[in-house]
């Protein structure tokens, strides 16, 4: 055959190229810290959730704060797929490891939702089917939104994943070698062959899901936001929380897709094939979204001083100088502070600085998670109620773990499954073409 | 009636393949595709054009099934009392409401494409093809039905259109 | 509530038994409602998490699909011949008394199928008139104690009662031989009659034999007070009805002064602003030497040290004209001259009490000033001695004992090695006795010096009687067998006595009673007795003494209070001298003014502590003399400068899987001659360990306005306290109610912060207890928390109590955030949860404004401190793991009221329905009701002007609301 | 490029398609009939066997057919709180022997009986018609405002073993709770079996309501019954 096409050394990734050491360590490390998730799961489940550190006022501490981070990063990753879609789809790297990152964070953050409730074993309230109590849930509550939302935005992320992911399962299965993993792909692929017909079916489905996603994301994101917003709690009882959740969110993609993308194309050395331009473009939606997220910062922090009520001022007294000022200057920092250096194309352009942001940009957010979940609890409207949250070894080690159980999802896709869209892979100079 | 076979012919670009699908189209040869590695651009295709009325009727229709169900549920099965809210308030539906037919216009999108490629086809003469590579983004291949009886005079005029090899494949 | 029953369902051993059958676990209880019963297969039983545990890893589509289980077997155990006044499912009420103090209160058991599980003031007791304090009510929780000693021990060795009934019948004759001699009782003061007069029969027949009594919260100062003016010991309780200016020495009126039940309600019926108030208030001055309720309910309140406030005696005594010279005290002249313009203006119902941690002089000086108030036979009232005394005291027993004068030696009821002065060493002398037998509760640390321990009869399983504070005697009788085979003391005495002669325990009482009330009709006087709970006009004669002509002198003080640190030992206000340190209720009860759970600490005042340079959760060494102690510091605001309080009752190492290891033992630094306070204290800062335990962080309101306040004076001249608020606009049309709306208001200006009502709402509601930890991380499970907020200085602060159910808000935020619809409203307006419903997302809690949910965290009905099933209310579901759950108006009470009502085809009461809160709150703060009946006390409430409800603006508007403090500070005073 | 599959495949794989898509529904659909059938009961995600319909093995061979369609006893005459109590309350063994230390007291079937008596230990009935802990029953106020026993237990004289008739699930509760006019009796029918109703039930019903002053503002709050 000719020399190695494109294709073929995605395939080769998943197929049978040696894996570099890097690989192994990560391996090692991530299903270290899966086991420990699951471990501290099923201390979860004998003990109850008063291992956690929560108390009232504080009823929502890590895990609450894990889902929104999470499932904000799927939402936002899910944006960022749909948008790259919509921009001509032709960045291997972003259609890719964007989907993967809306699909893997979706169900991790998904997981969190159950393992908080007081009693998973009646998590079954929720859906709803004539039942001999005939009882149903309660709509009004944003958590009621919220669970139809994380089922909805899991189901079009799953196919919006799978439909991206089926051409390049039929190169895989073209260049697989031995019986079984012919099987394997080949029903993957479903028979793909690369029609006209195919592919004009799927270019538009792909639009198609594409303009379902984009609404899908911002509603969702909304929504997740509402659990706090729609509360009457001083801190987070903001009509802006929600857009300012969609910036944020989006941002946390951009970053999170930066550092797998810049850690991908040099564990496989597929440098040539995720130019720095591509890299560059998240660079710039990662800007755009912490301009954003800045803007917001200060508008709520306006509002609150101008809304003139007492418990609004209070709290942003203790958010700007008192006791939330460590985690709120440290996000601000992150998320919107760090990323600005990206204005500037020569850092634009420094794949390893971009990663970096990228994964701080993620600590950020996750700090901005804490800072609406825990802190305004901890003071609250009754100045007698107020008490400060200490999270316990088990919230930290079902933090690590969950980012142990995303990193193993993304590793077992590399190892099994393209690691770049392949149909993105188009000979230069030449345009995508959609129906 | 005489054994139909698939010629499979290669092509060095896409726009070669575009011109030799068109000329084939043409030529009268109905049942003829063009596979590629990826989507090609001005490729006329031959079936009919499509619009977005079927995802977003199923969306609707699965969104209006869902506001009904949390009417009946909160309206009119059990009423209660919520923190004074009126029991027949709609707004609280929405939104569950929308992002559900979002789902279901997503579900449609997944099936209509499954159905119009035409998957799952495990089976495809065409594989038989030694020159199929969806891996490689050069591979143009036409491929048409023709009768055994037409293959003689179909070659030639192939490799007039510019096709580099030709395969004939036995289903 | 049903009227008192005459005579208890366990009248006959028969049916006592029975009683214990359901303790078993077996009996009719189980059979009804079975709320009692943890939901086991509801709240995760462990089979059922199991089972669950195994599914959650599949996903929710997998929901309901499931391995199949059979539901739990239960039995249904009828009685054999069932006693006439029980109805199956229907609670009996039966009148006792208890003593926790001391001294006799009367108390409302209720019986659910011979099993005890809740407690109420008897309104018809003179000590309680109706309340309740947290001591009182716990006692239901101590009778069921797991801990309790369960068995006669000969050598720390299970023994049957036999063995030692034989050995007393033995030895009785050499008693007899040698008159007694060598036969030594130690007892607690005796506040029953009956008991009293057992040992007066004992040494009737041993002469030789000795009574020794002392009291670890010794009020020996009182009675020494006034012989001193009186020429003999007198006790003196006050009528506070009567009273318009008060001043407290030292005085702990409302916390632990004999009758101090009946004095806050006095009080608080002399301060209440609201129902057809006189346009005055009782004027409360206190001079206290700790933190108290009595001084946070005070109109002008002064914190000096305990040695000092004899000065301050000192110098009001002169401004009232008695020949004292004035000194100079640490309170200013001015202050005083107001204080003494005060009293004299208000002659006749003007009184002077001194708390029974002041030595003599100064109960000689308070004495001496009421009197020339004119306050003898109005407010304050004397009788001889309540409580019969033995013929020495702890001191002269040790000395007895050094001198080897006791070889047998019987403790009743009482545990001086944890509890004697440090500097008796009892426990070594007590080694030196030939015979030592203990009757206690509890195999404590006393029972582990004897050879023998007998178990000690709980009072709600025994027959007898007790005095209160005024000395009426009530009855106590048992609301169930005893659980473990225990003897009361009059048992016991009589055995020794041998005067038992197969009598019962009731036998006994009755032959005393009999003996006295023996004209006319006794059976009749016994029910009647039994079913009101008081004997009728027992109440002791009233003595009306005049000063001696040799009380007429100068006491001023000899010597001037020395300088330096100074320790103050306290008991504890709720385990008291230790007794109660077993009682998970009462030790996770936060104290009134520190809120401090789950053990005590060093309290100091700010000031003092920024100067010594500690702070709270520093570890301290106090150094007395030869004796050192290691404690925990908690600045506690309100507490005199270089004073160090300590509470008794704690560091105990026998009192029980709850108790032991809990806090410092202050008795280690007791000495005889300095029972309460001792000056010449050093303090060393060693070291920082684990912060003592608060539910409260925060003592501020920081400018909002939960507590609102206002003077007499406003309040009279019409000044608007609580600012009109327009109602707020609403989408919504307003909702209006034809049944009954349930409301509570809480009276700001009578409510006292003694917390009864958190206990009641516990014992009433199942509620659980979390433990150290628990409340550490800010999990405590009370229903309903009384909130204690700070003004001004923090050296002479203004306290303020605010007690905090569930708001029952009409618009709750808490409802439209359950996504299952776990909580939501009732058609009465009640803010219904729904337990087996809630799933656990604390979204309701989340957005309670109030934050009076609780969470059940861990499985609290099973792990940590388990109330034990018997005392839990049937009516009432016991929560499991994973739930919210929080304050319902008692729904359970609401709801049967309506039963009852139902059946008989009437309406409801006004006031039918009572709260547990409501009923057992000493003062009536806590009023509750239906809103829409004008009738009802607390829709008249409602419409007065100085009510209000918490967070208005929040627009919720709740159920709940509260009534502005007011206070009737002397304008005269200087600030 | 190799062909993988055989032609068969295509048809096998979309028949496969097919059969996942109604598997799915297949199982929902089976989910939701066991969620409704009184024989099961969900307790948390583990589904648990009713009583409905079944004998329980008990320690004697009490038939209330017997007593009640034979020998006519009143309800009352045994479960002497129902009118008074939540708990309708079983017999005390004293009880049963006024008439059994009489008639049949020799039938070993009844030795258990007077065994009980003589050694005052209580029979150890098992448990037939029950409600979850948290559901706070109250019979006195049922038979109070017309509910007949009937309506709950079924044609108790028609058991010679008590059986629990139906499924005590939350919606038989509300059907009533809801609606009580049709299932209301005349005072005189609460215990009577074999109870006609007159042929406009709902009338009387209504007419009765009035008279019990049964008010259904309420009757469904959570708080009715749960506590």
């Amino acid at each position: 055959m000719s020399p190695a096409g494109p294709g073929e050394r995605v395939a080769a990734v998943a197929l049978s190229a040696p894996r570099p050491w890097p690989w192994g360590v990560a391996a090692f490390s991530a299903v270290l810290l899966l086991l420990a998730y699951v471990a501290s799961v099923l201390v979860l489940f004998r003990n109850g959730i008063g291992i956690f550190g929560n108390n009232i006022p504080v009823g929502w501490g890590f895990p609450i704060v894990n889902i929104a981070w999470w499932i904000d990063l799927g939402h936002g990753a899910l944006l960022l797929a749909a948008g790259a879609v919509l921009a001509g789809d032709r960045w291997p790297a972003i259609s890719r490891v964007s989907e993967s990152i809306a699909l893997f964070a979706g169900a991790v953050g998904g997981s969190f939702a159950i393992l908080h409730t007081g009693r998973p074993q009646y998590i079954y309230f929720l859906f709803t089917y004539p039942n001999t109590l005939d009882q149903w849930p309660q709509w009004r509550s944003p958590l009621m939104w919220d669970f139809f939302a994380i089922i909805a935005f899991l189901v079009v992320a799953l196919i919006v994943w799978s439909v991206g992911m089926l051409p390049d399962l039929a190169v895989l299965r073209d260049h697989a070698k031995g019986r079984g993993r012919q099987l394997f792909y080949g029903l993957l692929a479903l028979g793909w062959r690369g029609s006209h017909r195919q592919w004009a079916a799927w270019s538009r489905a792909r639009t198609v899901l594409a303009s379902i996603a984009v609404p899908l994301a911002v509603i969702s994101t909304g929504i997740s936001a509402l659990d706090f917003a729609g509360g009457i709690s001083a801190g987070y009882h903001s009509t802006l929380t929600p857009v300012d959740a969609v910036a944020a969110a989006l941002a946390t993609a951009a970053g999170m897709a930066l550092t797998v993308a810049v850690v991908l194309r040099r564990t496989f050395a597929l440098d040539d094939l995720v130019p720095v331009t591509e890299l560059e473009t998240l660079g710039r939606v990662l800007l755009g979204s912490a301009l954003a997220v800045g803007f917001f910062a200060l508008y709520e922090g306006y509002m609150a001083w101008y809304g003139a009520d007492l418990f609004d001022r209070y709290s942003l007294s203790q958010t700007l100088t008192g006791a939330f000022a460590p985690w709120y200057w440290t996000w601000i920092a992150l998320m919107v502070v760090l990323p600005l250096s990206l204005a500037w194309r020569s850092l634009r352009t420094s794949p390893w600085l971009l990663g970096t942001l990228g994964l701080l940009a993620n600590v950020g957010a996750w700090v901005d998670h804490y800072l609406v979940t825990v802190t305004p609890q901890e003071r609250g409207f009754m100045t007698s109620a107020w008490r400060d949250f200490s999270p316990t070894a088990w919230d930290w080690l079902l933090l690590c773990g969950s980012v142990g159980f995303f990193v193993c999802l993304l590793l077992l896709q590399a190892r099994l499954l393209p690691v770049l869209a392949v149909h993105a892979l188009r000979p230069t100079g030449q345009e995508a073409g959609h129906g | 009636m005489a054994e139909r076979l698939l010629v499979v012919a290669a092509l060095t670009s896409a726009d070669a393949l575009a011109g030799a699908f068109d000329a084939a189209w043409r030529a009268g040869h109905q049942r003829l595709e063009a596979l590629s590695s990826h989507p090609l651009p001005g490729l006329r295709d031959p079936s009919r054009p499509r619009r977005l009325t079927g995802e977003l009727g199923v969306g609707v229709v699965v969104a209006g099934i869902a506001f009904l169900i949390q009417y009946y549920a909160a309206a009119w099965a059990y009423p209660m009392d919520v923190a004074g809210k009126p029991a027949q308030a709609w707004a609280p539906l929405v939104p569950a409401a929308l992002v559900l037919g979002l789902m279901g216009a997503g579900i449609a999108a997944l099936v209509s494409m499954v159905r119009e490629a035409a998957l799952p086809r495990l089976h495809h003469p065409v594989f038989d093809a030694s020159r199929l590579d969806l891996g490689d983004e050069q591979c143009y291949i036409l491929a048409i039905e023709v009768k055994e009886s037409e293959l003689p005079q179909l070659r030639p005029w192939l490799e007039g259109l510019g096709a580099e090899e030709i395969q004939e494949v036995r289903p | 509530m049903d009227k008192p029953q005459q005579t208890p369902a366990c009248s006959s051993t028969n049916d006592l038994w029975k009683g214990l059958e359901e303790l078993k676990g077996s009996g009719p209880a189980r059979g009804q409602s079975g709320g009692s019963q943890t939901e086991g297969g509801v709240f995760g039983e462990p089979m059922d998490r199991r089972a669950a545990l195994k599914l959650m890893g599949a996903s929710l589509a997998l929901a309901g699909t499931t391995a199949c289980g059979r539901l739990p077997q239960e039995d249904l155990v009828p009685y054999v011949r069932r006693p006439e006044e029980v109805i199956p499912g229907r609670p009996l009420w039966f009148a006792t008394t208890l003593t926790p103090d001391g001294y006799g209160s009367g108390v409302l058991a209720k019986s659910d199928e011979g099993r005890p599980t809740f407690l109420e003031g008897n309104p018809d007791h003179p000590a309680s008139l109706g309340g309740m304090d947290p001591r009182l009510q716990a006692e239901v929780l101590g009778l069921y104690d797991p801990d309790r000693s369960q068995a006669v021990l000969r050598g720390g060795e299970v023994a049957p009662w036999q063995s030692f009934t034989a050995l007393v019948q033995e030895i009785r004759p050499a008693w007899k031989a040698r008159r007694g001699q060598g036969l030594v009782l130690l007892t607690p003061p005796v506040n029953s009659p009956t008991l009293a007069g057992q040992i007066a029969d004992l040494q009737d027949r041993y002469p030789e034999s000795r009574w020794y009594s002392y009291d670890p919260v010794d009020r020996g100062a009182v009675p020494a007070g006034a012989r001193k003016v009186f020429g003999r010991p007198l006790d003196s309780y006050y009528d506070l009805s009567a009273a318009r200016v008060i001043l407290s020495l030292d005085a702990d009126l409302l916390g632990d002064e004999p009758g101090h039940l009946r004095y806050a309600r006095q009080l608080a019926d002399g301060r209440r602003v609201t129902e057809g108030h006189s346009g005055r208030m009782t004027r409360l001055y206190v001079v206290e030497s700790t933190a108290t309720i009595t001084g946070a309910s005070a109109d002008h309140r002064k914190a000096v040290r305990a040695s000092e406030i004899g000065l301050v005696a000192q110098g009001l005594a002169s401004r009232l004209g008695l020949p004292v010279t004035p000194g100079n005290g640490p309170v200013a002249g001015a202050w005083l001259d107001a204080l003494a313009k005060d009293l004299k203006g208000n002659k006749g119902a003007a009184l002077v009490a001194a708390g029974y941690a002041q030595p003599p002089a100064v109960h000689a000086l308070a004495q001496l000033m009421s009197h020339q108030l004119g306050a003898f036979g109005t407010t304050v009232l004397h009788t001889d001695p309540i409580r019969t005394l033995g013929s020495g005291t702890l001191p002269d027993l040790v000395s007895a004992m050094e001198a080897g004068e006791v070889d047998t030696l019987v403790l009743l009821d009482c545990n001086p090695v944890y509890d004697a002065p440090a500097d008796l060493e009892f426990g070594k002398h007590l080694d030196r006795v030939g015979l030592r037998v203990h009757l206690g509760l509890y195999a404590d640390e006393s029972a582990a010096r004897c050879q023998w321990h007998l178990p000690m009869a709980h009072p709600l399983e025994s027959w007898g009687d007790a005095r209160a504070f005024d000395g009426t005697a009530s009855l106590v009788q048992p609301l169930i067998a005893p659980l473990y085979a225990g003897m009361t003391p009059i048992e016991v005495v009589a055995l020794l006595a041998g005067s038992r002669a197969g009598k019962g325990p009731r036998d006994l009482v009755q032959a005393h009673w009999q003996a006295r009330e023996g004209a006319g009709d006794f059976n009749a006087w016994w029910r009647r007795t039994l079913a009101a709970g008081v004997a009728a006009g027992s109440a002791a004669p009233l003595v009306h003494p005049r000063p001696t002509p040799a009380a007429a002198r100068d006491w001023a003080l000899t010597s001037a209070p020395a300088g330096g640190l100074e320790l103050q030992l306290r008991p504890d206000p709720w385990l008291w001298d230790g007794r109660g340190a077993n009682n998970a209720w009462l030790q996770e009860l936060p104290r009134p003014l520190s809120k401090l759970s789950w053990g005590n600490a060093a309290l100091i005042a700010p000031a003092t502590a920024e100067s010594l340079h500690i702070t709270s959760g520093d570890l301290v060494t106090l150094q007395l003399g030869d004796r050192s102690l290691e404690a925990p510091v908690w600045v506690q605001p309100g507490e005199p400068r270089d004073t160090v309080t300590l509470r008794l009752g704690y560091g105990r190492l026998r009192a029980g899987a709850v108790g032991n290891g809990i806090g410092v033992d202050a008795y280690r630094l007791r000495t005889v001659h300095a029972s309460w306070q001792a000056p010449g204290l050093s303090l060393k800062r060693s070291g920082a360990g684990p912060m003592p335990v608060s539910t409260q962080l925060h003592d501020r309101m920081e400018g909002r306005d939960f507590v609102r306040t206002a003077t007499l004076a406003q309040v009279r001249s019409g000044t608007r306290v609580v600012p009109p608020r327009a109602p707020r606009p609403s989408l919504y049309p307003p909702r209006t109610r034809t049944g009954p709306v349930w409301g509570m208001v809480i009276d700001l200006s009578t409510c006292i912060g003694c917390t009864a009502c958190v206990t009641a709402c516990q014992n009433e509601n199942n509620i659980p207890v979390v433990g150290r930890e628990g409340v550490a991380r800010g999990r405590t499970m009370h229903w309903i928390r009384v909130d204690r907020y700070y003004q001004g200085g923090a050296d002479a602060p203004r306290t303020l109590f605010q007690p905090v159910p569930c708001m029952q808000c009409e618009q709750a935020p808490c409802e439209y955030a359950c996504p299952v619809g776990a909580t939501v409203h009732s058609a009465d307006g009640l803010n219904d949860m729904v337990y087996n419903r809630c799933i656990g997302t604390r979204f309701c809690s989340q957005n309670c404004p109030y934050k009076v949910r609780r969470f059940n965290w861990l499985d609290y009905t099973r792990a940590g401190f388990p109330a034990p099933p018997q005392v839990a209310n049937p009516n009432v579901t016991v929560r499991g793991r994973g739930v919210m759950e929080k304050c319902t108006y008692c729904v359970q009470r609401i709801r049967e009221a309506e039963i009852r009502a139902g059946r008989a085809g009437r309406s409801l009461d006004a006031g039918e329905v009572q709260t547990a809160c409501q009923r057992a709150c000493p003062t009536r703060a806590i009023q509750f009701g239906d809103l829409n009946r004008g009738d009802s006390a607390v829709a008249r409430a409602k419409g007065h002007a100085l009510n209000y409800v918490l967070l208005a603006e929040l627009g919720t508007l709740p159920r709940t609301s509260y009534l502005a403090r007011v206070a009737d500070p002397n304008p005269e005073v200087p600030t | 490029m190799s062909q993988i599959f055989k032609p068969r495949a295509n048809d096998i794989s979309r028949a496969l398609l097919i059969t996942l898509g109604l598997l799915i529904l297949v199982t929902l659909a089976a989910v939701e009939t066991m969620v409704l059938l009184p024989y099961i009961t969900m307790v948390g995600m583990v589904a648990k066997a009713t009583r409905v319909g079944i004998t329980p093995p008990q320690p004697l061979p009490f038939s209330h057919k017997h007593h009640v369609s034979e020998v006519g006893l009143d309800c009352r005459y045994c479960h002497t709180s129902v009118e008074e109590s939540a708990f309708a309350g079983i017999p005390p063994t004293y009880t049963c022997m006024t008439c059994h230390s009489r008639f049949l007291s020799t039938v070993p079937m009844l030795g258990e009986l007077a065994q009980s008596l003589a050694k005052d230990k209580p029979i150890h009935w098992v448990r037939v018609n029950s409600l979850p802990g948290y559901v706070y029953f109250d019979h006195s106020i049922h038979l109070a405002k017309g509910v007949g026993c009937e309506t709950c237990h079924g044609r108790i004289d028609r058991m010679p073993l008590t059986h629990q008739p139906r499924a005590f699930e939350m919606d038989f509760c509300l059907d009533c709770h809801r609606d009580p006019a049709p299932r209301l009796r005349p005072k005189e029918a609460l215990m009577q079996m074999d109870w006609r109703p007159p042929r406009d039930r709902r009338a009387l019903g209504e007419r009765l309501m009035a008279r019990y002053g049964v008010k259904t503002t309420g009757l469904t709050s959570c708080s009715t019954c749960h506590r």
